[in-house]
């Protein structure tokens, strides 16, 4: 029989929807196995579906805003201004010869593209985009994250590697030795999130920031700050682009890519983008919740519009910030953030022990916390900043001193202080 | 806002007690919470999965290109990781992703790029016959045991939830192995660091 | 029909016999890695397995024990990287047929 | 890296985004650590100095646009002073203003490419090369009024310049000489102390004065290494005698301090521009040239043409990238005899390898940055 429409209401969340589809599925009686497939499959094509659009609204988006930091107009032809450029630049990609490298490892050359999909887009499947829309709740959601995070390694590697030119060689090496240090971060960071929320299923991490009513961004900035950078690392944005640095090695491991293979790595480094800001919003800021409001908005919609705002910073720092180099971005990685990472994890244990054993009340116990920890943000970032600073005196900026003299030799002497 | 309970260890309970687990669309929990192994889906994963795996292992002794041989190897350490999660092994599994494909593998890469003047091929030295007669002489004895073997199969179900359990033995019963294991992966992180240092190369070969 | 433990076992032996003659037989100092890379596997592979349907008062002891011999893989492969690393540097080959000082 | 890897050679160019034009550096690379840099050149060689010497005194002068295409002014300037020099003409009171004003506006225009440029070097994706591109449109809107043209503007004349500045010359170039200090200000708070700039480019290319010397280094990268030498200061042409203004030095030589001294030369010339722009008296804007080089009698070949005395001369300025020099000698016939262009940008690129070697990929392409090539100039 038909259940009644009530039960099909609540479009707030699509999960109810689909939850309410499988029960009716069952109730007909067929296989165990058929819900199971369907809501596999409304899943993946509803993140899929929901991708594609972002990507392209995000390319058209970002090349606006852009522009408007950059004091142009962007692309304001095709169409109303200029929203179906992506459409047509996807075109574009879609009809264009597909070109290999002389001399070019062709499986290799052909595989990394579909390799580097697969990783960007299965993060989403642990995602909570609404209460209950979510692919794959998996108890290890978080360490999951890293782990598939962890895959694009290879898949830059077998660009760089295949493609038989030098500059996408030294991208993919510069690549993968980002990533690895700056998983470690993120492992890290995230630990420390985990260690707040009890739990590394992301749903769980969202219910406990909707219980307490605090987004733990608020607990834990030193952990956002650490993952904020890794996750610009690893979705090769400035002031970390140093993989695919456009002004030093063309387009680092993707040089050889055109046509929809590039579409392939460029849509892949929009979903990573997307990842991370999807990961930042659900472990830091409350993911779908909105201190009630989602009682009566979507919360898929508070969910969303987080992720935007969140990937705006990125496309922000896009426009604005210049390139570190690897040796720089190294060493911030292993001199900065690691010693930082690993005081907060130690930090937050600490806090953990202190609010079981001395038996606090969440409102006195996170307001607590809170401080403390933004405190100790404030404190170790400046205080270990200051101090790696003493270590290279050299790195004050300074203005040109400004002479009469003829001939004279300024070589060493003290420059003219800002 | 509805505050839920919290558990006696100061936690909250878990977002699942409110959820009917019958309209969660979890796989895996669905795929643990199997009593037996004898449904499609997981019959289908399971062999779909060990061609994979023994097929990509199979790749790497075959494929003439190292690197080629990697890509096959990271294939089959990934189908050992879908074999983890069809024992509802998930702790492991993710673990399995993170540490193989996606570190031991990178090791396994930096160390043929490291190499440049080495040989690129995979080829087998002069044991070959007798390794092979010794690969499949270990292949046949330990599938004889398997199969022969009356293993005291229990009926449990499939684990709901591995990470917990896994952490609360590391830091309980197995903390000095954790230590010392610790341990292992600082020491082994020093080695390799000394092994690599220009100078002291230098030094230790007297070159 | 449904897949049972001796499945998973001779997915693990073939595993372990394929890493095995990978070990023994490859030239290349990383082939020989890779072999010992999935003989681990196989290993875990098997102690997942009996974890999952052997009676047991503790039945995630097999998982623990993966952990351990994830870890110490990790550091034997990072170490022994370092060693072809060194090795190529010093002799300026990885192939294991002419590393051969040791041989009398 | 302390890893050694094998040595690995990439040839950043001929096409590359950051070469500023066709030039190739070949970089023998261990890991990401240079161990020798190439330089590859002539890939944009169009034979300007034998073409030169075929055509008359006058119609050399669009060449000099051409080779330093981002400071057509100065190029212009530096061989007018040279065949003028042959010729022992002054140009009047007005035009030496003139060209004073021009080249200092143009300087202001080139270090505007140069400095953002470097920020786009040093990986800020567009953003201040586009707000630097957007003050030099101003500069070239002056040069629009002045002479119809905004890139190759052929505006110097042996013996003065080409025309008067009309009439809304004066007031815009005010406009624009009280508006750019405020805008350089907002450049200075956003660069100059901007963390990831410095990291990038403190301590490296550094260039001792003695290498600099060494090598013939000349302009702001010569004076980034402390050493205090301006042309304009040290054999004053047009009006810079009658200027007050100061050389902008650095102290470390490093890349730094020539994005630093740049910017303060741009503030130099807001001064004299301001100062110009006032003193500059009314009159006319061109020499009568002396009727024996014009008035040809056995040569009908050029009706036209200036004719030199036999001799020798080099006229050098200062331009945006270092002493420009024009080296002609005459034998008396309509066109030189021998046409040479001391280019800044050739010369100093000679240290290239020198400052490059031991710094690693990404500094090399900043370090190529700092010393501001033209290729047009370099490849002439």
């Amino acid at each position: 029989m038909i259940r009644p429409l009530a039960e099909w209401y609540d479009l707030r969340d699509i999960g109810n929807a689909v939850g309410a589809l499988l029960e009716q599925i069952e109730d007909w009686g067929a296989p165990e196995w058929v819900p199971y497939v369907v809501s596999g499959v409304i899943g993946v094509l509803a993140i899929l579906l929901w991708t594609v659009i972002s990507v392209l609204a995000f390319i058209w988006i970002e090349r606006r805003v852009v522009g408007l930091m950059q004091n142009r107009i962007g692309p304001n032809r095709v169409g109303p201004s200029g929203l179906l450029q992506p459409v047509a630049d996807a075109l574009k990609l879609l009809f264009k010869e597909p070109v290999t490298t002389h001399n070019a490892d062709r499986v290799l050359f052909w595989l990394a593209p579909v390799v580097i999909f697969i990783p960007t887009i299965v993060v989403f499947a642990v995602i909570p985009f609404g209460e209950r829309m979510v692919l794959a709740d998996l108890n290890v959601g978080v360490l999951f994250l890293i782990a598939i995070g962890s895959i694009n390694t290879i898949a830059v590697f077998m660009a760089g590697w295949s493609s038989n030119n030098k500059y996408a060689l030294i991208g993919a090496m510069r690549t993968i030795a980002m990533l690895i240090s700056y998983e470690l971060i993120q492992v890290l960071v995230l630990l420390a999130a985990v260690l707040f929320a009890g739990s590394m299923r992301l749903g769980d991490i969202v219910a406990w920031q909707q219980d307490y009513g605090v987004w733990l961004l608020f607990l834990q900035p030193l952990g956002l700050l650490g993952y904020v950078i890794a996750g610009a690392v690893e979705m090769n944005r400035s002031p970390t682009d140093i993989a695919e640095a456009e002004s030093e090695i063309v387009a680092g491991y993707h040089t050889e890519y055109g046509g929809i293979k590039f579409g392939f790595f460029y849509q892949a480094e929009y979903l990573a983008g997307f990842a991370i800001a999807a990961v930042i919003v659900t472990l830091y800021m409350g993911g779908w919740t909105l201190w009630g409001v989602e009682e009566w908005v979507p919360g898929w919609l508070i969910f969303l519009a987080k992720l935007y705002g969140v990937f705006f910073i990125y496309i922000w720092s896009r426009g604005t910030l210049p390139r570190l180099r690897i040796d720089q971005l190294m060493a911030f990685a292993w001199k900065f953030l690691l010693p930082l990472a690993l005081v907060n994890v130690l930090v937050v244990g600490g806090e953990m022990l202190l609010w079981q054993e001395a038996d606090l009340s969440s409102g006195e116990a996170l307001p607590l916390f809170g401080v403390i920890n933004a405190l100790l943000a404030v404190a170790l970032i400046g205080g270990w900043a200051w101090f790696l600073g003493q270590l290279r005196p050299e790195r004050v900026a300074h203005r040109a001193i400004l002479t009469q003299e003829v001939g004279a030799i300024y070589y060493g002497e003290a420059a003219a202080d800002l | 806002m509805a505050r839920r309970p919290r558990t006696s260890d100061g936690r909250y309970q878990s977002a699942e007690c409110r959820v009917p687990s019958a309209r969660c669309s979890n796989l895996l929990r669905r795929a643990g919470a199997k009593r037996l192994m004898d449904d499609t889906g997981t019959i289908i994963a399971f062999w779909v999965l060990a061609a994979i795996t023994v097929g990509a292992a199979l790749g790497v002794v075959a494929v003439r290109n190292l690197i080629h041989a990697v890509v096959f190897l990271i294939l089959s350490f990934v189908g050992v990781a879908g074999l983890y999660i069809t024992l509802s092994a998930d702790f492991v599994a993710v673990t399995q992703i993170l540490i193989y494909a996606g570190a031991v593998s990178v090791l396994i890469l930096f160390a043929i790029v490291l190499t440049p003047r080495g040989d690129r091929g995979n080829q087998e030295t002069f044991l070959r016959l007798p390794a092979l007669l010794l690969a499949l002489l270990v292949a046949f004895t330990l599938g004889y045991v398997a199969i022969d073997t009356n293993w005291a199969i229990s009926d449990r179900k499939g684990f709901e939830e591995t990470a917990s359990v896994i952490g609360e033995a590391l830091l309980d019963k197995y903390v000095l192995p954790f230590e010392i294991a610790s341990v292992l992966l600082l020491v082994a992180m020093l080695g390799a660091i000394v092994l690599v240092r220009p100078e002291a190369t230098m030094e230790e070969t007297g070159e | 029909m449904s897949v049972d433990l001796e499945h998973y076992l001779i997915v693990g032996a073939v595993l372990f016999s394929i890493g095995l003659y990978l070990a023994l037989a490859k030239r290349n100092f990383v082939g020989v890695l890779m072999g010992i890379e999935l003989m681990f596997n196989a290993v875990n592979l098997t102690f997942v397995a009996f974890s999952r349907f052997v009676e047991s008062p503790n039945p995630l002891d097999g998982h623990v024990f993966v952990v351990f011999v994830i870890t110490v893989a990790a550091a034997e492969a990072a170490t022994a990287l370092a060693l072809a690393v060194l090795l190529y540097r010093v002799r300026d080959t990885i192939d294991v047929d002419r590393i051969d000082l040791l041989k009398w | 890296m302390t890893i050694k890897s094998e040595p690995f050679v990439v040839n950043l160019g001929p096409q590359h985004p950051s070469t500023h034009g066709v030039f190739r550096l070949r970089l023998t690379l261990d890991g990401e650590r240079i161990i020798d840099a190439d330089m590859v050149m002539g890939y944009l060689h169009r034979s300007m100095e034998k073409l030169a010497e075929e055509r008359t005194y006058t119609q050399n002068i669009p060449f000099t646009d051409r080779t330093d295409y981002l400071a057509a002014m100065t190029g212009n300037l530096a061989y007018v002073i040279a065949v003028e020099k042959l010729c022992g003409i002054e140009a009047p009171e007005r035009a030496q203003w003139l060209r004073t004003i021009m080249c200092e506006l143009q300087r202001i225009a080139s270090h505007c490419v140069a400095v953002g440029i470097f920020a786009n070097d040093c990986g800020a994706w567009q953003t201040p090369v586009m707000h630097m591109l957007r003050d030099r449109e101003k500069v070239l809107d002056l040069f629009e009024m002045a002479c119809g043209a905004r890139l190759t503007l052929n505006y110097m004349r042996i013996g003065g310049v080409s025309r008067d500045v009309p009439p809304e010359f004066m007031p815009a170039a005010l406009k624009f000489v009280r508006e750019m200090p405020k805008k350089l200000d907002e450049y200075e708070d956003l660069m100059l102390e901007n963390e990831i700039i410095v990291a990038r480019s403190r301590g490296v290319g550094t260039l001792t004065p003695e290498q600099a010397i060494a090598h013939s280094v000349s302009g702001p990268m010569l004076r980034a290494s402390g050493v205090a030498w301006d042309i304009r200061k040290a054999d004053p042409y047009a009006a810079y005698g009658k200027v007050d203004f100061a050389i902008a030095v650095g102290t470390n030589g490093d890349v730094y301090d020539r994005f630093v001294v740049r910017l303060a030369e741009m503030k130099q010339s807001l001064r004299i521009l301001e100062q110009g722009l006032e003193m500059m008296p009314e009159g006319p804007v061109h020499a009568q040239l002396p009727t024996a080089t014009v008035q040809p009698i056995d040569q009908p070949v050029a009706p036209l043409a200036i004719r030199p005395p036999v001799g020798e001369a080099y006229g050098r300025i200062e331009s945006p990238r270092g002493e420009l020099g024009f080296y002609i000698v005459s034998d008396g016939s309509p066109a030189p005899f021998r046409f040479h262009i001391r280019s800044p940008s050739y010369i100093n690129l000679t240290p290239l390898k020198l400052m490059s070697v031991g710094a690693t990929v990404a500094d090399a392409i900043v370090i190529l940055g700092s010393v501001d090539i033209i290729v047009g100039e370099v490849d002439r």
